[in-house]
């Protein structure tokens, strides 16, 4: 027997939006999308259901739904933002997604990224965008059995999974 | 064979286990909690191994990570030079035998060089072997085979390495007394503590002592204490643990050498801690004397370990030498030990009453004011010689084992990696902390304080303050009464061996350096501390000076006549203790040891022949594909006549792609591309070059306009990442004040390209929803459409010269299209091609590449491309060095085309281009073949080369230089195919 | 007295006695006509130089330190010339061809080593730039050569495959040489010190005294000297000592660390370069395994160094190498550097007449007996020999560069 | 391995960051007035401090901001920091 006590699962990709913009533009999705964007980076809140919002910094936000409703709302975002400085992007195909769970989950991920992960200051809910391995990935904490979604750009998606296969040892 | 040399009881021992081993060939048993060195002192092994120059025989000299002598080999399964014998547990089947001897340790024939030791002083090296001249290499060679200590195996063992990160509000390093009383506090508190200790079993000094804590054995203190530790869920406790690095903002590296996991080999630690506590405890060192080396002679800390913690008698008959009152304490704990102590011999005059009383009670005679001159014996101590009082008076006293105990140096080395500066401590004649630069503080024995009750108490005190300063208030730890020790009283003598002995005395084991060098090199002007080690190698071998560098600073201040403060102390640099290759890589083995980014098409092309070579950016893709039995020029040969001639389908995935937005863009592209941007249509794109700031090339490429507020930029594949860093550069610090936006987006897209004479109509065949004819889709247009039914945006660009079509679809269609576009082409023969052919197409049609044309300080005039700078702009990244540069005037590398005379020759990339004067025999270079093709299309060969005033040597025979000779080629202009572009934009 | 074997022989009889010391640890004088800054490889070679070759002995080398304690104690020992633009290409071949006969013209075995070196190529890339720089140092008499796959493993026998990047062939550097860098130093100071030269160890440089035709003198922390040349050799610290004789340098100071591993018997014979890795290395007399990588990516005078970068190295060694999982890694260190905008030397007169820089670039140790005698040769003459014409600082007014990228620092 | 202070993400690793140059290093407004020699110092020269200078770090692994921090290059002991 050897190997840590974790699984690693790919699930399908969202609906993704990189939102960058200033002040006005922001408000102005908020209303749209009937929140307020978070403006500490690393925050992340639910919108809806299906989607979240998740603050990178004082300008830039990623918007996440399921797959599918994302060109929709794109279009309500950019009629919204029209007249103010903003870059709105579908970036649904740049991140494959990835879920760490089981009870060594964090024995697993601590090999991977050098952000405190300990769960007193990164629980269910937490986010944050850090290196990964030798790449840079989005890593959210989902509940605290744990489990971990890792979402990493797309050319990424296959050295990311052979890292965290080896990072389990199975 | 019978263990005479373990007690019958006593020690921490499992003797309900043994355990069998061998060493040098020979069948011994030793019990489970026995080191390889504890073992054989119980089987009454005396020599381990042999010294590094000399090949004198050396025995075990301490029972911890200081060790200067028991080097093993391990062999079998375990193979690995340079192991510790003091700190490796006995496992059954280990096999394990001495370093650097041979035919063995007990017999080496290399000893005789012991005999020429006054003619191989330190540094000898430096002045012979001069003769003759430039032949060092020869001495050189015969001199590396006898150095070195064990050997490198010759296949991988093959474990798992893992590194951890780690982050703690208190790390404690060490788990004696003080560290213990630190985790204690701390974590009492509810900070998160990390306690290490590099030890099999915390404790520490308290293993090896018979000490006491509020008059119970100290040990009842440290079951409790560890059960309250190993309790408590903020507290995480690691044995075997070595704290091997302190760097920069309190991130140090511990390397665990038994995890929890056994199919783990090792664990590094990276560890981010709020606060350190450096709790490493003190290393005795030895006195120096003739023979101080010889087995036998052991640290009187050391002696008592193995026979508390081991239940060993290290010796029958001991003398202990000491110059401080530790010596006292040792001597008689030996004796409760059973071993007869008959003499202890202390350097001072007038030492502690109490302590001289107490050893008399013990039956020990001290003999006071009193020298060690010379050891005797040679495999094992048979007695020793000293000189008493000022009359010097000699005597012989017979033993077997010689304990010294020199002082104490506080183990300062992680402070020292800390970047804090030790100062020298008359009291304890040893270097101790100073202040502190980092979050740290140092506790205990490793801070000066050498007592039991002072690490008790400083480790609970800095335990609570270190929790208090991470915001937890501390918790009571109680305050502990421990037995009176006495202050050291150290007696700084650095050197006891007569002057003119002929017997050397060491002091540095390890390397072999004795007095005598050290007093050689100072008489020879190497008088900094730094040269002195430097000149004689003192305190550069395996354990990194631990046993010796204080002991050179004291004696070079002795024969300078200065303070030892004022000689300074050398900066202790990582590991702490060596680290094994494995652990220090870690897990980034084999396919990860760089990151491998793919494209949806990537597992096309390692099915179906491609050779997969660096892209650039970490993509790999096919320099080409190639069929069965096809070589590599065979199947570029191939894959470029048919995109001349019919179609070839490209995987353009890797290229870098920007999504640039925001009311400046314009002006933002129009001062980061030399060409003008003022008027791009939606729907049209244009071809840019970008400069770096000092005028060289920095990238090409097209940049679309995809609606009215978006722009797409195109990058090399290579040159991405840089480019984007250069345009985020420029945006954040030159012109905050530009609302542009930049978003990567390369991931986003699978890009394919189609192109030849019948790329219109395998897009028509595989189903396109726009037209794309010659007259409503132009030579750089680009458009949404539907592309085998999936949604595209398709682009007229070309790196070929060729009729071509770029598709770019959602990374997850990309696979699809590229199956859908195969498909449409069979009847066309479609040709995936690679980017060897890319290459080659692009030569032929002159088009440049900034990394190989624009190398060197070549700017956009030289590769031919001034077309693309805007007269009109009055600034743009570059212009203003590329003006200064080319007004300094000198002749400029030009590009320019060759036609080899002989048609099969094929210039070599880097190739010099060279002239020959007219009255000299020597060419000179007047540039270089940046890149050279057999052209199929062509039938002869081709190349693009830079060359000094290339423009005005078009029709001029040039001459290339190669190693197999010289070979001339026509000037020409650089195109040779389609001149006038119709092909492209047919 | 002379070093010898014979003298070495003889005074093993009277316990080496009467060895004496290998340089003058001289008082600074008033005047001198030369003033050298920085007691390394560099400044006390010119040193030599001035009074070997051009009959200049009133020279003083100041060193704030102890001789040889900069980067010519901080290096990985390898004098290479596998540069790739046919200036450095000369210039390094010529650096190379310079340290033969050393040993003996200074009387201090400096213990070079022919030992070769190999670069291991995991590239299409790797290979057409090691085709490239070998048809360049042909030119100037340089004997690289690519060798296939089996060759390779014949003369790096403990080398694996690569996962990640197949090994595509090799460059065998036959006459890369090794040498014993700190008796670099010694050997110059004791050459130096016999014609004459004062060597004045702990002085610090701490003002260049200017007046209407340049240097005057230097102001240290031992008094004030006269003099109306300066020659500066010194690594780490150019900006500031530069910006004593109002001269300002194109450098920036990086950290460049290596590794040394516990002293193994030999197991590899040539210096091993993986190019596509970044990184090399040796094995010394001594037995260790001298390892070493990219430089800091970032400017800085602290010399504590990391663990990603040797962490990094040994990764990439095992890639190669993993039979050396177990060998240990016993000490790192880190030598600061001054890198040049363009990772080539500067030896080159200045704005300031009178005041001669010697700036290695990336890492000096190779070119230091060719680099000393140009710089020397220079301080002599006041104009420089053809072949460090290119080295001059004009080259960053005109545009000029000799983008090495053979170099460590990479930018 | 510097912790740094990112203005966004709180500490991180070293890793994470790209040196950006000093801060005093701006593109003159108008480079065709900068004399050639006064360009050639734009271009070629840092300031090279030893000791604290302000300078652009970019969280290139993280939030991929730009900031000015300072720096004291004799510790990589960063002290201050401020949002840009």
């Amino acid at each position: 027997m050897s190997g840590y006590n974790a699984k690693l699962d790919a699930i399908p990709r969202k609906g993704m939006l990189d939102l960058r913009g200033d002040a006005e533009a922001v408000r102005l999705c908020g209303e749209t999308l009937g929140c307020r964007f978070p403006e500490e980076a690393n925050a992340k809140i639910a919108v809806s259901d299906h989607s979240a919002l998740i603050c990178l910094s004082d300008d830039h936000w990623i918007f996440e739904t399921a797959d599918g409703l994302q060109v929709e709302i794109l279009q309500q975002l950019e009629l919204a933002a029209a007249d103010q400085f903003h870059s709105f992007c579908d970036v649904s195909d740049m991140y494959a997604h990835l879920v760490l769970s089981g009870p060594e989950a964090i024995e697993v991920l601590a090999q991977c990224v050098a952000i405190d992960i300990h769960p007193r200051v990164f629980g269910p809910g937490s986010t944050a965008r850090c290196a990964f391995a030798d790449t840079v990935a989005q890593v959210s904490c989902l509940d605290s059995s744990p489990a971990y979604e890792i979402s990493v750009l797309s050319s990424y998606e296959r050295y990311s999974i052979d890292w965290l296969l080896m990072a389990i040892g199975s | 064979m019978t263990e005479e040399f373990r007690n019958p009881s006593g020690g921490r021992i499992q003797r309900g286990c043994p355990i069998s081993f061998q060493f040098n060939g020979r069948r011994y048993t030793g019990f489970l909690g026995d080191t390889l060195a504890s073992a054989l002192i119980a089987n009454g092994v005396s020599v381990v191994g042999r010294s590094q120059k000399y090949h004198r025989p050396r025995g075990i000299m301490s029972a911890g990570l200081e060790e200067t002598n028991a080097f093993v080999q391990l062999a079998g399964n375990d193979d690995e030079p340079n192991r510790l014998a003091t700190t490796l547990p006995i496992h059954d089947g280990l096999v394990a035998h001495s370093v650097n001897a041979t035919p063995n340790a007990d017999f080496d024939v290399a000893s005789l060089l012991g005999f020429f030791h006054r003619f191989i002083p330190a540094g000898f090296y430096y002045k012979t072997f001069m003769w003759p001249r430039d032949k060092w290499d020869w001495y050189g060679r015969r001199i590396r085979k006898i150095a070195g200590w064990g050997t490198a195996p010759a296949k991988p063992e093959g474990g798992r390495y893992e590194h951890r990160n780690h982050h703690c509000d208190v790390l404690v390093v060490g788990a004696g007394p003080a560290g213990l009383s630190a985790a204690l506090g701390a974590g009492r508190s509810g900070a998160r503590v990390l306690l290490v200790d590099s030890d099999s079993e915390a404790g520490g000094k308290l293993l090896s002592d018979n000490l006491t804590i509020n008059s119970r054995p100290a040990l009842e203190w440290l079951d409790n204490t560890l059960t309250e530790l190993d309790l408590m869920p903020n507290v995480i406790r690691l044995s075997r643990a070595t704290a091997t690095g302190y760097f920069t903002d309190n991130y140090l590296t511990v390397l665990e050498e038994c995890p929890d996991k056994p199919w783990v080999r090792e664990r590094l630690w990276k560890v981010r801690a709020k606060r350190v506590i450096l709790a490493t405890g003190a290393i005795e060192r030895t006195l120096l004397f003739a023979n101080n080396d010889r087995p036998g002679i052991m640290l009187a800390s050391a002696a008592m370990t193995y026979c508390l913690r081991y239940g060993t008698r290290p010796g029958n008959t001991a003398v202990v030498f000491t110059n401080n009152n530790s010596g006292y304490r040792h001597a008689i704990g030996l004796v409760k030990a059973g071993v007869a102590v008959t003499a202890l011999i202390d350097t001072r005059k007038d030492a502690d009453s109490k302590l001289r009383g107490d050893a008399a009670d013990s039956g020990i005679e001290v003999i006071a004011d009193a020298r060690v001159i010379s050891a005797k014996g040679r495999r094992r101590v048979s007695g020793v010689s000293i000189s008493v009082g000022k009359d010097q008076s000699r005597r012989r006293i017979r033993c077997d084992l010689l304990a010294v105990s020199g002082g104490w140096n506080p183990a300062i080395h992680l402070y020292s990696q800390s970047g804090g500066k030790p100062i020298y401590s008359e009291r304890i004649a040893s270097f101790v902390p100073g202040e502190s630069v980092q979050n740290e503080r140092s506790v205990g024995a490793c801070s000066g304080d050498l007592t039991l009750q002072s690490a008790l108490a400083q480790g609970a005190e800095a335990g609570r303050e270190a929790s208090r300063l991470c915001g937890f208030t501390g918790a009571d730890v109680a305050t502990l009464d421990c037995e009176h020790e006495p202050d050291p009283c150290v007696d700084p003598v650095w050197d006891c061996s007569l002057p003119g002995s002929q017997s050397s005395a060491f002091i540095d084991f390890n390397n072999d350096v004795t007095s005598a060098d050290i007093r050689l090199a100072m008489r020879e002007g190497y008088r900094s501390v730094e040269l002195v080690k430097r000149y004689t190698t003192a305190g550069m071998g395996i354990d990194q000076g631990k046993s010796s560098s204080v002991s050179i600073v004291g004696l070079i201040a002795e024969i300078a006549d200065v303070e030892p403060g004022s000689v300074g102390t050398t900066t202790y640099r990582p590991a702490y203790t060596p680290v094994s290759f494995g652990a220090m890589a870690g897990p980034i083995k084999g396919r990860l040891i760089v990151p491998w980014r793919r494209t949806p098409m990537t597992d096309w092309f390692l099915d179906n022949g491609g050779h997969l070579d660096e892209t650039g950016a970490q993509f790999r893709r096919p320099l080409f594909i190639a069929k069965a039995n096809e070589s590599a020029s065979e199947a570029v040969q191939r894959e470029g006549l048919a995109v001349r001639n019919q179609l070839g389908i490209y995987d353009s995935t890797p290229l870098g792609k920007i999504i640039i937005q925001g009311p400046d863009t314009v002006a933002f592209l129009n001062r980061v591309y030399s060409n003008n941007w003022d008027k791009l249509p939606v729907g049209r794109g244009k071809f840019g070059f970008m400069l770096y700031e000092d005028g060289r090339l920095l990238d090409d490429g097209v940049t679309m306009r995809i609606s009215d507020t978006q722009y797409l930029m195109s990058n090399s594949a290579g040159m991405a990442d840089v480019v984007l860093d250069h345009l985020e550069r420029l945006l954040h610090i030159h012109w905050p004040d530009l609302k542009v936006y930049l978003t990567p987006v390369t991931d986003q897209w699978a890009v394919v390209c189609v192109c030849g004479p019948q790329s219109r109509r395998v897009l028509h065949d595989a189903g396109i929803d726009i037209d794309i004819s010659g007259e409503a889709f132009k030579f750089l247009d680009t458009r949404l459409c539907t592309v085998a039914g999936l949604p595209a945006r398709i682009s007229r660009v070309t790196y070929t010269g060729e009729l071509s079509f770029e598709v770019a679809v959602a990374t997850r269609h990309g696979l699809t299209l590229w199956n859908a576009l195969i498909a449409a082409g069979q009847k066309f023969d479609i040709t995936p091609v690679g980017s060897d052919t890319s290459m080659l197409l692009r030569t032929e049609k002159g088009f440049i590449a900034a990394g190989l044309e624009g190398d060197g300080y070549a700017d956009i005039y030289d590769v031919g491309m001034g077309w693309l700078v805007s007269e009109k702009k009055a600034d743009f990244v570059g212009k203003r060095s590329l003006e200064k540069n080319r007004r300094s005037g000198g002749k400029r590398p030009e590009v320019v085309g060759l036609l080899p005379h002989d048609r099969n020759f094929v210039p070599p990339k880097g190739a010099p281009v060279v002239e020959y004067g007219d009255d000299q025999d020597e060419p000179r270079q007047m540039g270089m073949v940046t890149i050279g093709f057999y052209s199929p299309n062509l039938g002869g060969s081709i190349a693009l080369a830079q060359l000094r005033d290339g423009r005005s040597c078009l029709g001029q025979t040039a001459t290339i230089f190669t190693n197999a000779g010289v070979e001339t080629a026509s000037i020409c202009e650089p195109v040779f195919i389609d001149p006038d572009g119709e092909r492209m934009r047919g | 007295m002379k070093y010898s074997g014979f003298n070495l022989a003889l005074q093993s009889l009277f316990k080496h006695r009467g060895w004496q010391p290998a340089w003058r640890a001289a008082e600074p004088r008033k005047a001198y006509d030369v003033v050298i800054i920085g007691g390394g490889g560099h400044g006390l070679g010119a040193a030599f130089y001035l009074a070997k070759y051009h009959g200049i002995t009133r020279v003083a080398v100041l060193e704030k330190s102890w001789l040889g304690g900069g980067n010519t104690a901080r290096n990985t020992m390898t004098i290479r010339d596998n540069f790739i633009y046919p200036d450095s290409a000369r210039f390094h071949r010529e650096a190379l061809k310079a340290w033969r006969g050393l040993s003996e013209d200074v009387n201090f075995n400096v213990m070079l080593s022919e030992r070769g070196m190999t670069t291991i190529l995991m590239s299409d890339r790797d290979l057409s730039d090691a085709r490239r720089m070998i048809n360049t140092t042909a030119m100037f008499g340089a004997e690289h050569r690519i060798i296939g796959v089996d060759e390779l493993r014949r003369r790096l026998p403990l080398m694996d495959n690569s996962e990640r990047f197949p090994v595509v062939g090799g460059v065998d550097h036959p006459e890369v040489t090794v040498a014993r860098h700190d008796a670099v130093a010694w050997g110059y100071a004791r050459a130096a010190s016999r014609l004459g030269v004062d060597i004045i160890e702990n002085c610090e440089v701490t003002d260049i005294v200017l007046d209407a035709n340049g240097v005057a003198g230097v102001e240290t922390s031992r008094g004030r000297i006269e003099t109306r040349k300066v020659g500066m050799a010194v690594s780490g610290h150019g900006t500031q000592v530069a910006a004593m004789a109002d001269v300002t340098l194109p450098v920036e100071t990086c950290p460049l660390q290596a590794f040394v591993s516990t002293p193994i018997k030999p197991v590899i014979d040539n210096v091993v370069v993986i190019r596509s890795l970044n990184t090399y290395f040796l094995q010394t007399d001594k037995g260790e395994l001298v390892m070493g990588s990219v430089a800091n990516p970032y400017p800085s005078f602290s010399q504590q160094g990391s663990s990603a970068i040797p962490e990094r190295t040994l990764a990439s060694i095992l890639q190669l190498f993993p039979a050396f999982e177990r060998l240990k890694f016993m000490r790192q260190w880190a030598g600061i550097l001054d890198l040049t905008y363009d990772n080539s030397p500067i030896i080159s007169k200045t704005s300031t007449p009178g005041f001669y820089v010697d700036v290695a670039g990336s890492g000096g140790f190779k070119t230091t007996p060719l680099a000393a005698k140009m710089h020397a040769d220079l301080i002599a003459h006041d104009r420089p020999d053809p072949l460090i014409e290119p080295f001059s600082l004009d080259r960053f007014d005109t545009g000029r560069l000799i983008l090495e990228r053979a170099s460590y620092g990479n930018r | 391995m510097m912790y740094i202070p990112c203005p966004h993400c709180g500490h991180r690793n070293a890793d994470e960051f790209v040196y950006g140059g000093d801060s005093d290093k701006r593109r003159p407004e108008n480079p065709e007035e900068v004399s050639d020699a006064g360009w050639s110092d734009y271009i070629y020269s840092v300031p090279n401090v030893k000791g604290v200078a302000e300078e652009y770090w970019r969280h290139k692994r993280g939030c991929n901001r730009w900031f000015v921090i300072q720096r004291d290059s004799r510790t990589d002991r960063m002290t201050q920091c401020s949002g840009n």
